[in-house]
């Protein structure tokens, strides 16, 4: 029974890993790129999580253009592609402006090491 | 990063990426895709005009480009379009769909091959969106190109 | 029209905010112009707080056929994002749309000199934009997304200052909290979405039979929104930002902060308000978080020379007296009788607290900004002699002084003394440590005081003259505020903050979109 | 000392997302679909688009879709303040 859930929700024990990875690169990485780079795999994980939960067994897209005759009545959930979609869109505007505060850092410390420019200690 | 071989191939390259881009966005309310997509695709062609000329050439070519005015324009479109809804509906109320307007047309139900003269307000909002989307990830790929692409000094 | 309101309350300061970056050349018409915005939504809010108070709850359904229509024709499921706004709500958009006002008012001359003043604007309307639409939307997922909308202006702002290496500091710090906060809320929006199929809060209410998965969506919501709000373990984001933030922004900033306990309180009471074995648990852990929450933020502010750091603390110590008093009404929500005798007294406390922090932490931060503006500098220690100077800055550092130590006359006393009340009630010890915070916070502020103003006038002060006319009347608008608050908390408590408190307590009304199905 | 309690915490954490992911229903199989159910079903008919996702992007939640465009205008202007050139008149 055990090793038949672990086979079904495989991508979701995916998700679980790859969240506990973000989670371990922003807290134990010094690198400020790193730390983005964690918080990118959190967002990577998150959608994967979404997308996972919306799939249907043997669904087809739910797009009706020119779809095969079986895709009626068996097409994966769309709201969590919609969800996604949004997710995805912040997460590239999160990215960018996390980018945008590295390089400003970057330019006034002349490092990007977490321990060395924490001058706001306290 | 500015060898001849990427100089021709970007040559080759981006017109079908910004064809396919703009394809994308039109067809948004037919094939996968939208605005968003569309928008990226479009911008990542734009992108690899930027990154494939030196750095005077870029600040030259898109000095003229209104970037900027041209986000707040497809941002105040799309809130114009939701907009559209408060007559009568509400707020976000596809009103052109089903109505005979440009883009009005009526969608047959079930599986069809597809109609580009539907969609409602979903296929100016995706126009709207796109707009906004290329104009915002392109002047970010600008900003850090000028940036950090430009002279050291420059800092 | 009048149906459409809510719809507005987005719309207008979203129409503000696209159009102000077209204003590139002219800076005093950009910020005219974010002024003229921020006053017509607070316009906007104040009819919103009327209808909803004379009405009940309004709900707009985004995209039907009309506003009301919740459910579509044949099915049982809410299908479209919906805007629920309660008494609650509507408190917290007024707050909101107010200090927003309040910000572009003082900004106008505080940021002046500054370049990339367009984006300013922009970021602050979008600010208020994000913090509007998480205070009034009925979606969980329309929350995640105006929760990010707010974290990244937010954190936009806080790094205005690129000149400045602290503030893309504090900027990527509050970035790296709200983007890691805000996918955990994500994930556990996904998890309630997988468990049942949809994304509408008062839906899910009644859905919610609380297995082990729903166990950790709550835990995941409860600490990201706790994260957010500055309360204890995850308090190091709060004085940096609000310290490296230009003092313009502050009362916006509060008000997202709180926008985020606004989200806390309303999963507890309202998404999970529906099962009755964890809740007292539930309401001990946030009364326990609220006390350590004050007294560690208390005296981290008493060593601290950098008066709007030190101000920046007391932030956090003032946001475990709401956490308190909500915490003590969550604790006895299902027990009617200890909740008429203290527990309803209790939130309406916390949540008076709210609107009075906000009011008094920001005149305090805009006073603290006024010193920055006209000495150039923030440490206590290089400053001295500066009442005679600032005459009105220094009444309004006075008023906030003795509103935020809880002295009589003023608002501060008001929320504390019915915190203080109902704590003891509950448990002792609660209102002892509640009272301490309050003598150390005092101790603090008499401190700076005697270092910022009295003292013999410094020769390199001599030039100094009072800040300008805006900066003073945003001032004074909030010191006026503070004051009517202390002297009639009545009103107040009755016109608005008992409605907020039986909204959240009145769970079926909100499951059932005020009766509409 | 205070890595090792990081790493304990970390790992705890973890266990915890795994039984999270274990609980969960089966993948799959999702076992309420009523909105899902709705969206594909009308679609076509009210929102005239054959594309059901874009369909609830730009309609069914098109607010969402605001907010969105909203997040990244906010953080292209973000950017751009972030990285403008300081010209600071004192």
């Amino acid at each position: 029974m055990n090793g038949d859930i672990i086979a079904i929700n495989f991508p979701f024990i995916v998700v679980a890993l790859l969240l506990a990875l973000g989670f371990y690169t922003i807290g134990f990485k010094r690198n400020l790129i790193k730390v983005v780079i964690g918080v990118e795999i959190l967002e990577g994980a998150v959608n994967l999580f979404l997308i996972a939960l919306g799939y249907v067994k043997g669904g087809y897209a739910p797009i009706y253009t020119l779809a095969p005759k079986k895709a009626v009545g068996n097409m994966v959930l769309p709201t969590p592609q919609a969800l996604t979609l949004t997710s995805i869109v912040i997460g590239v505007a999160v990215s960018a402006l996390m980018l945008a505060f590295a390089v400003n850092i970057y330019r006034h410390y002349g490092t990007l090491d977490v321990t060395k420019i924490r001058r706001l200690r306290g | 990063m500015t060898t001849t071989i990427i100089k021709t191939t970007t040559r080759i390259l981006a017109p079908l990426i910004l064809v396919f881009g703009a394809y994308i966005i039109l067809h948004g309310h037919l094939t996968p895709g939208g605005g968003f997509q569309g928008g990226a695709v479009f911008a990542s062609g734009l992108a690899l005009l930027i990154v494939a000329c030196e750095t005077d050439v870029v600040k030259k070519r898109f000095e003229k480009v209104p970037l900027s005015p041209l986000e707040s324009i497809g941002a105040l479109g799309f809130l114009g379009m939701a907009l559209l809804g408060l007559m009568g509906y509400t707020f976000f109320r596809n009103v052109i769909a089903n109505s005979g307007f440009i883009f009005g047309g009526r969608t047959p139900i079930g599986i069809n091959p597809g109609f580009l003269n539907t969609g409602g307000t979903l296929a100016y909002m995706n126009i709207f969106v796109g707009m906004k989307v290329l104009a915002g990830l392109t002047s970010i790929v600008l900003i850090f190109f000028l940036l950090l692409g430009g002279k050291k000094d420059e800092w | 029209m009048m149906e459409h309101l809510p719809a507005l309350m987005i719309a207008v300061p979203l129409f503000g905010a696209f159009t102000t970056p077209l204003l590139k050349k002219r800076y005093s018409l950009a910020s005219m112009w974010a002024i003229i915005i921020t006053a017509a939504t607070l316009g906007l809010s104040l009819l919103l707080v009327q209808e909803v108070l004379s009405k009940g709850i309004i709900v707009y359904v985004f995209g039907a056929k009309n506003p009301s229509l919740v459910l579509p024709s044949g099915y049982r499921v809410p299908v479209r994002i919906i805007f629920e706004i309660d008494a609650i709500g509507a408190f917290m958009a007024l707050s909101a749309t107010l200090m927003s006002f309040i910000g572009a008012l003082y900004s106008y001359s505080h940021v002046r000199m500054e370049s990339g003043l367009e984006k300013y604007y922009a970021l602050l309307l979008l600010l208020e934009v994000g913090i509007l639409g998480m205070v009034l939307t009925g979606d969980l997922f329309n929350l995640f997304v105006f929760l990010e909308i707010a974290g990244i202006a937010g954190s936009a702002l806080v790094g205005f200052r690129n000149y400045r290496g602290e503030a893309s500091e504090a900027g990527i710090k509050y970035l790296i909290v709200s983007a890691v906060a805000s996918l955990m809320v994500l994930f556990s929006i996904g998890l309630l979405y997988g468990q049942y199929g949809n994304l509408n809060i008062a839906y899910l209410s009644t859905q919610i039979h609380f297995d082990t998965v729903d166990m950790i969506a709550l835990g995941l919501l409860f600490v990201s929104f706790a994260m957010k709000c500055g309360s204890v373990p995850m308090h190091y984001w709060v004085p940096d930002a609000y310290t490296e933030v230009p003092a313009g922004i502050n009362p916006t900033l509060l008000v997202a902060t709180y926008a985020s306990l606004y989200a806390l309180f309303r999963v507890s009471f309202s998404l999970f308000g529906a099962i009755t074995w964890n809740m007292a648990r539930v309401g001990w852990i946030m009364s326990i978080l609220g006390v350590l929450t004050m007294f560690i933020g208390v005296t981290m502010a008493l060593v601290q020379k950098d008066v709007k750091r030190l101000m920046s603390y007391h932030a956090i110590s003032q946001t475990g007296y709401m956490l308190l008093g909500v915490g003590v009404g969550l604790t006895v929500l299902n027990d009617p009788a200890k909740l008429s005798a203290f527990g309803r007294t209790a939130m309406a406390g916390g949540i008076f607290h709210i609107i009075n922090h906000i009011i008094y932490k920001s005149l305090l931060l805009m006073t603290a900004g006024a010193l920055f503006y006209v000495t150039g500098t923030r440490n206590l220690n290089e400053m001295g002699g500066l009442a005679r100077r600032m005459p009105y800055t220094t009444i309004a550092f006075i008023v906030g002084a003795a509103a935020i130590s809880g002295i009589p006359p003023f608002n501060g006393f008001a929320s504390k003394f019915l915190i203080y009340e109902t704590s003891y009630q509950l448990n002792p010890l609660l209102a002892v440590i509640a009272m301490v915070t309050s003598v150390l916070t005092l101790a603090s502020f008499v401190k700076v005081f005697a270092s910022a103003f009295l003292g013999p006038p410094l020769e390199k002060y001599n030039e100094v003259r009072e800040v300008p006319k805006p900066m003073v009347a945003a001032m004074i608008i909030l010191a006026v505020l503070c004051i009517l608050f202390g002297l009639f908390p009545n009103v107040v408590l009755k016109n608005l903050i008992y409605p907020a408190v039986d909204a959240l307590l009145k769970l079926a009304q909100y499951q059932s979109w005020g009766g509409l199905a | 000392m205070r890595k090792a309690l990081g790493l304990f915490a970390f790992l705890g954490f973890t266990l915890f997302l795994l039984g999270a992911a274990m609980s969960l229903r089966p993948f799959g199989a999702p076992p309420h679909a009523e909105m899902d159910h709705y969206f594909i079903t009308h679609a076509q008919e009210q929102a005239s688009a054959n594309n059901v996702v874009t369909s609830i992007v730009f309609d069914y939640r098109g607010f969402d879709t605001l907010g969105e465009a909203t997040v990244l205008f906010t953080a292209v202007a973000g950017v751009l303040m972030a990285l403008r050139r300081r010209e600071v008149s004192s």
